[in-house]
């Protein structure tokens, strides 16, 4: 049973008629509706910082969604596409030529050939044929990195600024003595 | 060995299904901290089987992390829940630690 | 196919959630809902192949976030008043907006497709495919994080101290409590949480330095370091964490993280090289200098990770020592 | 398939079957300490026999699919940790719960989940 190729033949096959390609967009951006609604909806402040948060998620969770490579992994490099390569500090000239003329994409020029050759490494069953290591053509398709790093530092960064949130919640409570924005209204406060 | 990851993982997520709907319906706000327990634990296993269905075992780092920190979420829900708790027994335990 | 199908049932887990979420009145439902959220999450983004961004989700939204949120509701309210009236006009905004959004999607290159623009940047293949020979570093993640984007990450971890100088600055002065914190009042889960507290150390410093090899790094050891000190915080009380790490300590450990970084880059601009080019420590005068690299981003974690650490003890410090309203 | 891959199956299917039975006892079980029982089944036997099974199917991988003996030892090392872990962990979150919930004077009786619930509401 192969799924990987199942999908990702698909997926190709999708990617020109826009058939179930951007499904997964389309379940997300749902996700961030739900998010919206329950922040503006909600008079009680928490309530309003969770729909943030999962407003945060969803925003998050599209922009991973954009990097993912279908017949990919993660962006660790498996042990083939790790050369032993010289711990002495000293840099081989050579191979450094070598890797310019790469293949520049995170995947091989022809899509065909690369879900076969994705399908080879990521079949569980079948023997891996480890690749020369020192050459920078990789059998194995790896996601794109670059949304990870991103996200993954947003992360951080909001739930920082939740605690910010959370703080001024905690001091309008001492200050008011109510978490509800309507009471607030009532009271004059806010307008 | 597919087949096996993925029954399995199927099965898990019927079982995380079970535990969503006791979280949601409570009645009790126990029930929904036993729900969300084992909701942590067999997220922890589903994790695992997705590692081995996707061919990538060495993940297993993030379910020890979900395994922390779920662990982490119950004890702070049961500290900080205002649970009707005896004062002068409070006390006393202030001392013993 | 199977995996499809698995991304659609956690899709609809999150639906369920959100709604359930929506409709609670009971603020603590909601937070402990909000837990599982980011569990169900972070199990999508693993199989979106984002290892590190799973593993700061879980670290933060599920562990601080619930912890930071259930103190809240301890300070104020755990119920939420009943609405006055059904409103129209937010369900109106956020179908609007979705439904915006949903147009543009159409325009998107499909869900995994290798031949999207985003994927033929050079950038992002110059990352994938020369990050090793630059810093042997297999986890290109790590690279691009601390090293390639490293301005980025400064910026970032000063949010993170800006933050937490802001709560500082809005909780700071401790009011005295009436009812002191309670204890957990269980002497299992007391010495359970001991028993744990050791391993948990020596595992945040696993994903600390192996975050080069595999998922992990300083955002999230930091994260399980403050952890931690969090559990320790809740089965004894607060107080307790404060004689073993007094919080003049730590706040200084919130800048001196960031000092560290930025020192990092400094110190490459005296030995000649641009700010954090990381190619000149330990060199001489080669270009891509691997052992350079490598020690500049063990540097630059060290300090992320040392902020990021005691930005969110502080964050705990400051809203568990606060007495009730 | 080899011994190792159809033992380590044998493992992880009973592990998940014992964790969807846990699960229905979750669901279907009338008050608060029934579920608990329901909910410690597959907090340690099902985890329990699910490791257990990976286990054995890592000791099945073989170099030629790309694990070396050290990966392996790594894989089979944290597998053990997230045991130990969840053993330790999930007993104690679950005696401080049933704890607390008897503190809190939730009773047994199949009808007290109607009382429980207005008593949630009104708290």
């Amino acid at each position: 049973m192969n799924f990987i190729i199942a999908a990702s033949s698909a997926t190709h096959d999708a990617s020109t008629i826009g058939g179930h390609g951007t499904f997964h967009y389309i379940l997300i951006m749902a996700l961030m509706m739900t998010g919206i609604y329950l922040i503006l909806s909600r008079s009680n402040m928490i309530k309003s910082i969770i729909g943030l948060n999962l407003f945060q998620v969803a925003v998050i969770m599209f922009y991973v969604s954009m990097g993912k490579v279908e017949p990919g992994t993660a962006p660790i490099l498996m042990a083939e596409d790790v050369p032993h390569a010289e711990h002495d500090g000293h840099h081989d000239e050579a191979h450094d030529a070598d890797s310019h003329d790469a293949p520049p994409a995170a995947h091989s020029p022809d899509p065909k050939k690369d879900v076969e050759l994705g399908a080879h490494t990521l079949d569980h069953s079948k023997k891996v044929t480890v690749g020369p290591t020192t050459s920078k053509v990789s059998k194995i398709t790896y996601s794109n990195p670059l949304p990870h790093v991103l996200m993954l530092t947003a992360i951080v960064v909001g739930v920082a600024t939740t605690a910010l949130a959370l703080s001024l919640v905690v001091r309008i409570n001492e200050h008011y003595g109510t978490i509800e924005e309507d009471e607030l209204e009532d009271k004059g406060v806010l307008i | 060995m597919e087949i096996v990851y993925s029954i399995s993982a199927f099965g898990i997520l019927f079982s995380m299904m079970l535990a969503l709907i006791r979280a949601a319906q409570g009645p009790t706000v126990f029930d929904r901290i036993l729900a969300v327990n084992m909701f942590g634990t067999m997220t922890v296993l589903f994790i695992g089987v997705v590692g081995y269905l996707t061919n990538r075992p060495d993940f297993l780092d993030i379910a020890l992390v979900y395994a922390l920190m779920n662990f982490i979420a119950i004890i702070a829900v049961l500290r900080y829940r205002d649970f009707s708790v005896d004062p002068a027994e409070e006390a006393e335990n202030h001392e013993h630690s | 196919m199977i995996i499809h199908g698995i991304t659609i049932i956690l899709f609809l887990f999150l639906y369920v959630i959100a709604i359930v979420i929506g409709r609670s009145r009971n603020l603590f439902a909601a937070v402990m809902l909000s837990g599982i959220f980011s569990l169900i999450s972070a199990c999508l983004f693993v199989i979106m192949d984002a290892v590190d961004v799973a593993f700061t989700e879980a670290a933060v939204g599920a562990g601080v976030s619930t912890v930071l949120m259930m103190i809240v509701l301890n300070l104020t309210s755990d119920r939420e008043s009943p609405p006055v009236q059904p409103k129209v006009f937010p369900l109106l905004v956020a179908l609007l907006t979705g439904g915006v959004l949903i147009y543009a999607t159409k325009d998107m290159p499909a869900f995994g497709d290798p031949e999207a623009l985003i994927h033929q940047s050079q950038t992002t293949n110059h990352y994938l495919w020369h990050s090793f020979e630059e810093s042997h570093i297999p986890n290109v993640v790590t690279t691009v994080l601390a090293s390639y984007r490293g301005y980025d990450t400064l910026g970032e971890t000063t949010v993170v101290f800006t933050a937490a100088v802001a709560v500082m600055l809005l909780l700071g002065h401790v009011r005295e409590s009436e009812t002191p914190p309670k204890l957990i009042n269980d002497p299992i889960a007391l010495v359970g949480a001991k028993m744990l507290i050791p391993y948990i150390l020596l595992f945040a410093l696993y994903v600390q330095f192996h975050g080069d090899f595999g998922p992990g790094g300083g955002f999230q050891a930091g994260v399980m370091f403050a952890a931690a000190f969090v559990l320790h915080g809740m089965v004894l009380s607060p107080k307790h964490t404060l004689k073993a790490a007094p919080a003049l300590i730590i706040e200084k450990l919130v800048a001196l993280g960031v000092l560290l970084y930025a020192a990092v880059g400094i110190y490459c601009l005296f030995k000649g090289g641009n700010f954090l080019e990381y190619d000149v420590l330990l060199s001489h005068g080669e270009k891509p200098n691997p052992h350079g690299q490598h020690i500049g981003i063990l540097l630059v974690e060290a300090g992320v990770g040392l902020t990021v650490f005691a930005a969110m003890l502080t964050l705990f410090y400051k809203f568990a020592l606060r007495g009730k309203a | 398939m080899s011994i190792l891959e159809i033992i380590g199956s044998v493992f992880l299917l009973s592990g998940t079957l014992v964790c969807i039975i846990g699960g229905i006892g979750i669901v279907r079980f009338p008050n608060f300490f029934a579920r608990i029982h329901a909910a410690s089944v597959p907090d340690t036997l099902g985890a329990g026999l699910c490791l257990l099974g990976m286990v054995v199917l890592t000791c099945g991988l073989s170099p030629e699919q790309g694990y070396d003996a050290k990966l392996i030892a790594l894989i089979i090392v944290k597998l053990v940790s997230i045991g130990i872990f969840i053993f330790v962990t999930s007993p104690i979150s679950g005696h401080a719960l049933a704890k607390s919930a008897y503190r809190d004077g939730l009773g047994v009786e199949p009808e007290d989940d109607a009382k429980s619930q207005t008593q949630e509401g009104a708290s």
